[in-house]
């Protein structure tokens, strides 16, 4: 019971696991099960089953790195389950106990730590024009280079204040407002995590003998975890 | 007892079966129909399962029953409050008042208001229908969509206000697997070349002859059972209706385009039900009637003098119903005596 | 040509508007039973091969229902025919016959493939 | 087709009338800057209401929340920082500008009321990390809500109609609700998780007809984690081809989102699928445009689409300002705020665009 | 010389049937496969030959076994086969004496009452030319006899009679119209030469009323024709099977079986079939479950003709029952399962999923309860109880993780699948050391004996419990219970083991006999060689069978087989038991038992919770 006793101290869980009937209401309107091999009825299934083994392998597992997090199973759940929500909470405590470098997609949790979560604690943001970079987003197109290289003449004239003091949209954060944001991740846990899959990451990066750097995009193990792709998450 | 008077609020198959009962033993009835005609949610249905029985035969010889010295029939009377007042059941409907020694509560129920699953948008695309519906146009001899056109694929999901957190129903409502097992025979035998889709979540055939009539749906009628419930209804630009489920067998999700979707609405207490149970303090769950015990003491509530009888305790198929009424009017003859 | 990094996935979803029900009716033709399996798993349960790998007859049975013929045959050379599932099923289908059916079905959808 | 019944009416939800803290959308001042303007604008201008714009505002962490780098007592704690500015700002009523960020508000303020302890343990981390305190806002209104809301006021105000100028039609809209906005709780949704009329409501209001298409409510596949890694950006992208596929039929002449993400995936999409597969999902090969709430309002309004920021949509937009008949300054487009011309952007290989 | 053109047609089609026979018997005997041919060379110069030459005699001429089960039947065949013969011996040696040489004319002999016109004194003329109308005349007898068979077929004990082709038909019209038109034609000649017997004689004298000179030659024409047309329809019609069945008969003596690929000895086999329909009569799916278009005749027939369907060939129990009554002895199960048989894919391997684990310990049995005996538990449970009683150190091969023993696969035609079973499983057994295999279900054991390659000896149960009863190893208790027998089709047909079984439950209880038993026992429906009939076709079969077998109201319903067991347990008043079950509810305990039967609960409640 060690692991669902786990799973029980977050708030999030209690409130979104209820007894699940099999319906598939879920999977139904899924998208992620629509393009991934992955089911959150099955999830549901096996995070009550309460079976420790079970629950490991799941959060080993690439199946809990599938769900996109719209909430659309929280709509129809005809019980009042929330399976993106149980997922979320699988997903913290997988990279709380190191299991998520055990799967391909969840290794690319380092990728996204060093994309969003770098973001928000240096810049307040979690996504903003300067990192989103056209060789990172070949999809952004050609508009968006235009607008990259642009950038400030661009956002100026659509009325921000790109990267200056003072209101307004793309504003540089004030280094008191930072520090405050700064402050409540190591308050609450979030820089914990953040070290949490840095130090994992480093110790996966070491045993396949790739470089990782203590910050930034332009090492191995980042590039590693941003592209790999074994084509084997669909059947 | 001769001068014992029973009122029975609703003109059921419960309620007009323990006033015929209770009649020829004597005793003065007045039964009270919020509608126009007798026979409850009977007349909702063309055929009966599980032997396909014609509903409106059944219908008349319930209502036949009617016809009796001591029944006093009022039809288009609602009964807007009850109360217990100095040892007399008082009935109040608009400036009338009713005094009786017992009251037999046969209140009925009503079906699911479907329109409360939006995601599978009755009343907002025409190929929805609910079951009612299907026996609506069952009667007309024909299953058409509403642009008249005749189906090549129907689908019935179950558990349709029933089983359901979301609505408020976290209980089974008994008939509608067994109907839409009916219901698919139905249709196969009018469009034989067409396809039935039903999905389901367990398929609870637990009456006489209701596995037997799954097993021949499948068998004889070649009805397709897909274990998942419908997510999501919506309409393609030819206005036929494309769902989407689970389909759990396979743990894959699937979709399907149909020409009618039918939805089997479950059963829930009638308004008057929970409006009588409330004022009266013997309200249970879900606004049904709570009975005294389930064991003996089913048609007793905790009122003296107060009984129930058939769907406003909870679902019950119709042969329960009917029993219910008679089993209720032994119940109040006893307690006329003592 | 661009670098995207990813290709579009595609969906996994059975559709029935566009999957294949012809070929079911072919074994529904063969073995009338199948039309009144219950998919209750019995047979999966009881199979001596599922006693040793991950094989589940009802699953090969669904997924031919579904018209999801892909890797199918590779599946259904797991079984080796004993009849055990047959025995146990509560609905009296022919089991057995079912998948003997579905293997030379299978094999002659191999052989046209191959001719195409 | 019938008329639709309107059940959505009984789901109106309540939107404060005045008074609104602002709070920024991380993609939406990235990506669509003129949009958080225009709305601001709108607000101001237009409606002569007040919306305060805090310079020490910062993102809510949604992003990260939801691909899950970052723990729900942080997410928590964040948001409590920004509701302790909208505190000391003595105002009550929060307009995040990001549907997300809208989502994660609401799921905020839900589980503190569910759940006082963890309320309480937030005012705890806050007081510890910043000596802040907080009231919790006593409405939660997406900017999209107010619109809708004004949206007959701003009927009023409107040079243009949502009609095709050329034949005097509706025009096709399909709209696109972003999955946070009422898919976590349909009661902060007007008109529901289902049938949510918040941006059908403006579209009817204005003049066009709003689709129906089967997978009106799916995603539109950004799913946080899926999108920002590379390799599973296959994910995202086959989620909105599903939903263009889907609303082909109908011949949308625009698609109207009110979550950032969406208008840019839904956009940036569309080229995408184009280079990859040569597939467009209307009939001359340009895309299909995708606007925000704010962009459309304001280009109704007579707003210079330049000005709102519509030069950077990757799929162009020419086509549908033609229909609506507005005129407008291709020398214009590619102007910066100096007034420079900063040059075209090169063409797409499949996708037609048009710099003439 | 002694010719005449009508000879002509007859001598046509008698070149023409000797060349199409000896092509086919050429084609045929080049495709024997090796082990038929290691028969036949071996066994070509031994007293086999002649013990051939002399049931082709008894068999292909007096037909005595169709004599023995219907005389009246045995007289038909034996009158037109043995009776055309000798007219054709008997009228050789007249023609010889005749032409005073051994080398006449070959047709001489046919047509030699029209030749011999003139009273020629010839050695033996009366005695000749009387022994021959007194030949034709037995055949004539025969031939009515078969006319009327063709219409009211049951008079002469047969139930169904099979439908005739084109070729049949050609066949036994020109048959019928052989010996009166030969009648017709001698008499004709008799009464214009006056050289006829009491027969030809007698009818010359009556046809005298006619224009006798103008019929003769046409009838001599006719007589030929009818022959001509008679030869050469025969080779592609069911009378192939005359000279097909003396082939056989001499490749059955030297001892060449139906192996497992279709070979010559299979066409042979086919061709041997006269569709006598016999075995239509024996099937239970005619007789139970009114199923009449797949028996062996069809199956042999369709074969023949290229137009095997998927049906006939699959629709059939493999009872063997067919086997049994087949006057013929074609080994129609085995052709069958030639029939059944699917390409293979070279070099692929099936089933390399087995993980079973070799015998650590080693052990003198192997016991191999097979698949279908997992699901009658009770059957390990009483085998385990006497294992223990007995003393024997046994070692239980597929208590976990068994495999098929291949047969089944086998039955469906997968001969690859089958033989890779068969490898897998041979290995284990040879791991254990043991000196005995012991196996429960004869569908296995029939595997075991006909198909694996082993060291050691294979017992059924039933047999190996005899062996432990007549060593004394177990002891027995004797009780007063009325049992019956029922053979399992593959121990009793398929192994001929009937007398272990009942030996063993006489000395239990008190053994009745049934209507139909050993040979003739019928099969109990549940057979897994059918692929075709569906569970309710199955239980009429079932119910058949029991209808037969409860006749005498026994206690007990013994069998030898889990899957009889499986069949016979539902729907029977008769409490349905495994002879092993039987043997161990009587065993008198002597001491370490009491574990054992602990062990056994212990087993049951695996099963249970293993099935559910």
């Amino acid at each position: 019971m060690k692991y669902y006793d786990l799973l029980m101290q977050d708030v999030r869980f209690r409130e979104a696991s209820t007894a699940c009937m099999n319906c598939g209401v879920c999977t139904a309107i899924c998208p992620a099960a629509e393009f991934y091999k992955y089911d959150p009825r099955l999830i549901m299934n096996i995070v009550q089953s309460r079976d420790d083994q079970k629950i490991e392998d799941l959060l080993k597992s690439e199946t809990i790195w599938y769900c996109g997090q719209c909430m659309s199973c929280k709509t129809r759940c005809p019980r009042g389950n929330v399976p993106a929500m149980v997922i979320s909470v699988l997903r913290r405590f997988s990279q709380e106990l190191g299991f998520f470098i055990e799967s391909e997609k969840g290794r690319q949790q380092f990728a996204v730590k060093r994309t969003v979560g770098d973001n928000i604690i240096h810049t307040g943001y979690c996504v903003h024009v300067d990192k989103v970079s056209p060789k990172l987003h070949p999809e952004q197109g050609p508009v968006w280079k235009w607008y990259f290289n642009n950038a400030e003449e661009v956002a100026d004239r659509l009325g921000a204040n790109y990267n200056k003091d003072g209101a307004g949209a793309l504003r540089k954060i004030s280094k008191e407002n930072l520090d405050e944001v700064r402050k409540i991740f190591d308050v609450t846990g979030g820089s914990q995590l953040y070290e949490n899959i840095e130090q994992f990451s480093a110790e996966k990066a070491k045993s396949l003998k790739m470089s990782i750097d203590k910050e930034g995009l332009n090492n191995e193990y980042f590039f590693h975890t941003y592209i790999e792709n074994s084509n084997n998450h669909q059947k | 007892m001769n001068n014992k008077h029973v009122i029975i609020i609703g003109g059921g198959p419960a309620g007009i079966e323990a006033a015929y009962y209770l009649a020829n033993n004597g005793i003065r009835i007045t039964v009270f129909e919020k509608d126009e005609y007798p026979g409850g949610n009977v007349k909702n249905w063309a055929k009966l399962f599980p032997d396909f029985g014609d509903a409106s035969v059944v219908r008349k010889q319930i209502t036949e029953k009617l016809k009796h010295d001591n029944i006093k029939f009022l039809n288009n009377t609602k009964i807007e409050n009850l109360a217990w007042e100095n040892n007399n059941w008082i009935a109040t409907s608009g400036s009338e008042k009713y005094i009786a020694d017992v009251t037999l509560l046969a209140t009925g129920f009503e079906v699911f208001d479907a329109k409360r699953k939006e995601e599978l948008g009755y009343g907002i695309y025409d190929n929805v229908i609910t079951s009612v519906d299907f026996e609506d146009m069952y009667k007309t001899g024909k299953i058409l969509t509403k642009e008249g056109k005749i189906p090549e694929r129907i689908a019935f999901l179950n558990c349709v206000g029933s089983r359901d957190e979301k609505v408020g129903n976290h209980y089974c409502s008994r008939v509608c697997c067994i109907t839409a097992v009916k219901q698919a025979i139905e249709f196969k035998e009018l469009v034989p070349d067409a396809h039935a889709y039903c999905f389901y979540m367990d398929m609870r055939m637990a009456g006489q002859f209701y596995e037997e009539l799954y097993r021949k749906s499948q068998e004889k009628y070649g009805v397709n059972y897909i274990r998942g419930r419908i997510s999501e209804a919506a309409v393609t630009i030819d206005n036929r209706i494309q769902i989407k489920a689970e389909d759990t067998l396979s743990a894959l999700p699937m979709k399907m385009t149909v020409d009618i979707l039918v939805l089997m609405v479950g059963i829930e207490s009638s308004e008057s039900t929970t409006k009588i149970c409330t004022d009266n303090n013997i309200v249970g769950p879900y606004g049904f009637a709570k009975s005294k015990s389930l064991f003996g003491m089913d048609n007793f509530s905790e009122k003296p003098g107060l009984f129930l009888a058939g769907t406003c305790k909870r679902p019950l198929t119709l042969p329960e119903t009917i029993a219910d009424g008679r089993s209720a009017a032994v119940e109040i003859m006893n307690y006329l005596k003592s | 040509m661009k670098n995207w990094g990813f290709n579009i996935s595609k969906p996994r979803v059975i559709d029935w508007d566009t999957r294949d029900t012809s070929e079911y009716a072919k074994i529904i033709e063969k073995v009338p039973s199948a039309q009144r399996c219950l998919m209750c798993g019995a047979c999966a349960a009881t199979c001596s091969a599922s006693n040793h790998i991950d094989f589940n007859f009802r699953n090969c049975h669904l997924k031919y229902r579904r018209g999801q013929f892909e890797g199918l045959a590779d599946e259904l050379d797991k079984c080796m025919l004993c009849g055990k599932c047959k025995l146990v099923c509560p609905r009296g289908v022919n089991t057995r016959a079912i998948i003997y059916n579905m293997r030379i079905f299978l094999n002659d959808l191999n052989y046209k493939n191959i001719e195409q | 087709m019938t008329e639709k019944k309107h059940f959505w009416n009984e789901y109106q939800k309540e939107i404060a009338d005045d008074n609104y803290f602002y709070e920024r959308s991380c993609i939406r001042q990235s990506f669509f800057p003129g949009s958080e303007t225009a709305f601001l604008n709108i607000l101001r201008d237009e409606l002569g209401l007040t919306i305060i714009d805090d310079p020490n505002q910062h993102t809510c962490t949604g992003i990260g929340y939801h691909s899950d780098v970052v723990p729900f007592e942080t997410t928590m704690t964040v948001c409590a920082r920004l509701f302790s500015l909208m505190t000391d700002a003595e105002l009550k009523n929060y307009v995040p500008s990001c549907v997300t960020s809208f989502g994660v508000f609401t799921e905020v303020v839900e589980t503190w009321e569910h759940f006082p302890e963890e309320l309480e343990k937030t005012r705890k981390f806050l007081r510890e990390a910043t000596g802040r305190e907080f009231k919790i806002p006593e409405n939660i209104a997406h900017p999209s809500d107010i619109i809708y809301k004004y949206r007959k006021e701003l009927k009023q105000k409107m040079k243009y109609q949502l009609v095709n100028c050329h034949t005097g039609k509706p025009l096709n809209a399909v709209e696109h609700i972003g999955c946070h906005y009422g898919k976590i709780f349909s009661k902060h949704a007007v008109g529901g998780a289902e049938f949510p009329q918040v941006l059908a409501g403006m579209i009817e209001e204005w003049g066009g007809k709003v689709i129906d298409y089967p997978e009106r409510r799916h995603c539109c596949g950004f799913g946080f984690r899926q999108y920002l890694v590379m390799s599973n950006r296959g994910y995202s992208v086959a989620n909105t081809k599903k939903k263009f596929e889907s609303m082909e039929p109908y011949k949308p002449d625009f698609v109207l989102t009110n979550c950032p993400g969406c208008t840019m995936f839904m956009d940036r999409w569309q080229y995408t699928i184009a280079e990859m597969e040569g597939k467009t999902y209307d009939d001359n090969q340009m895309g299909i445009p995708v606007l925000t709430y704010e962009e459309l309002t304001g280009l109704l309004l007579g707003y210079n689409p330049w000005d709102l920021g519509l030069q950077v949509h990757q799929v162009q937009v020419e086509p549908l300002l033609d229909k609506l008949g507005i005129k407008y300054d291709l020398k214009d487009k590619f102007t910066g705020k100096s007034g420079t011309y900063l040059g075209e952007p090169e063409k797409p290989e499949y996708l037609k665009v048009s710099y003439e | 010389m002694n010719f005449h053109p009508f000879i002509l047609p007859f001598a046509i089609g008698a070149i023409f049937l000797f060349a199409v026979i000896t092509f086919k018997f050429v084609m045929w005997i080049r495709n024997l496969d090796r082990k038929q041919r290691y028969f036949v060379n071996k066994n070509f110069f031994s007293i086999k030959t002649i013990s051939a030459i002399w049931e082709i005699v008894r068999e292909a001429l007096i037909h005595r076994n169709i004599y023995r089960r219907n005389p009246l039947l045995g007289y038909m065949h034996m009158s037109l086969a043995f009776g055309w013969f000798l007219l054709i011996v008997v009228g050789k040696i007249e023609s010889s004496f005749y032409a005073g040489t051994m080398f006449e004319e070959p047709w001489l002999a046919i047509f030699f009452k029209y030749f011999a016109k003139e009273q020629h004194e010839y050695f033996g003329a009366a005695f000749f030319s009387f022994t021959m109308d007194l030949l034709l005349l037995i055949v004539l007898s025969g031939l009515s006899l078969a006319i009327f068979k063709r219409f009211r077929s049951k008079f002469l004990g047969l139930k169904k009679a099979t439908k005739h082709n084109t070729f049949d038909r050609l066949a036994l019209a020109s048959l019928w119209w052989i010996f009166p038109l030969r009648l017709l034609a001698e008499s004709s000649t008799a009464a214009i030469s006056g050289n006829g017997d009491f027969l030809t004689g007698s009818v010359g004298n009556l046809l005298k009323a006619l224009p006798v000179e103008s019929m003769e030659l046409p009838l001599w024409w006719a007589y030929s024709s009818v022959l001509c047309l008679f030869f050469v329809s025969l080779p592609f019609s069911r009378y192939m099977h005359i000279p097909t069945e003396i082939v056989l008969v001499f490749l059955r003596k030297w001892g060449a079986t139906i192996g497992e690929q279709y070979s010559g000895l299979t066409d042979i086999q086919i061709n041997s079939c006269s569709r006598c329909g016999i075995c239509i009569d024996a099937c239970q799916l005619n007789f139970a479950a009114s199923i009449n278009d797949v028996q062996s005749v069809y199956f042999v027939r369709d074969t023949r003709y290229g137009s095997l369907t998927d049906n006939v060939a699959n629709n059939c129990l493999m009872c063997g029952r067919c086997v049994e009554a087949c006057p013929v002895g074609i080994e129609l199960t085995l052709i069958r399962q030639q029939l059944r048989n699917k390409a293979e894919i070279p070099g692929k391997h099936y089933f390399d999923y087995n993980k079973a684990e070799i015998s650590k310990n080693k052990s003198d049995v192997v016991y191999f309860a097979g698949c279908m005996t997992h699901l009658t538990p009770t059957i390990i449970i009483a085998m385990k109880k006497i294992f223990e009683e007995a003393g024997v150190r046994y070692w239980f091969m597929d208590e976990e993780k068994g495999l098929c023993c291949g047969r089944p696969m086998r039955q469906q035609g997968y001969i690859q699948q089958s033989k890779d079973l068969i490898s897998k499983n041979m290995r284990l057994i040879a791991s254990s050391g043991a000196k005995l295999l012991v196996t429960s279900c004869p569908i296995c054991y029939k595997s075991f004996t006909d198909e694996y390659i082993l060291d050691i000896p294979v017992m059924h149960h039933s047999e190996y419990l005899k062996t432990l009863i007549d060593k004394k190893l177990i002891k027995l208790q004797k009780s007063s219970k009325r049992i019956v027998f029922h053979d399992p089709c593959d121990l009793g047909r398929g192994s001929g083991i009937y007398e272990q079984p009942r030996d063993i439950l006489k000395q239990i209880g008190e053994l009745n006999s049934c209507e139909l038993e050993r040979e003739e026992s019928l099969c109990c429906g549940g057979s897994l060689s059918n692929a075709v009939i569906e569970l309710e076709t199955q239980i009429k079969i079932r119910d058949h069978a029991l209808e037969v077998l409860t006749e005498s109201k026994p206690e007990i319903l013994a069998t030898a087989c889990p899957l009889c067991k499986k069949s016979f347990v539902h729907g029977n008043k008769a409490k349905v038991m495994d002879i092993a079950e039987i043997v161990a509810e009587n065993i008198i305990l002597q001491n370490k038992t009491k574990t054992v039967i602990e062990q056994s609960k212990y087993l049951t409640k695996n099963l249970k919770t293993k099935i559910n």
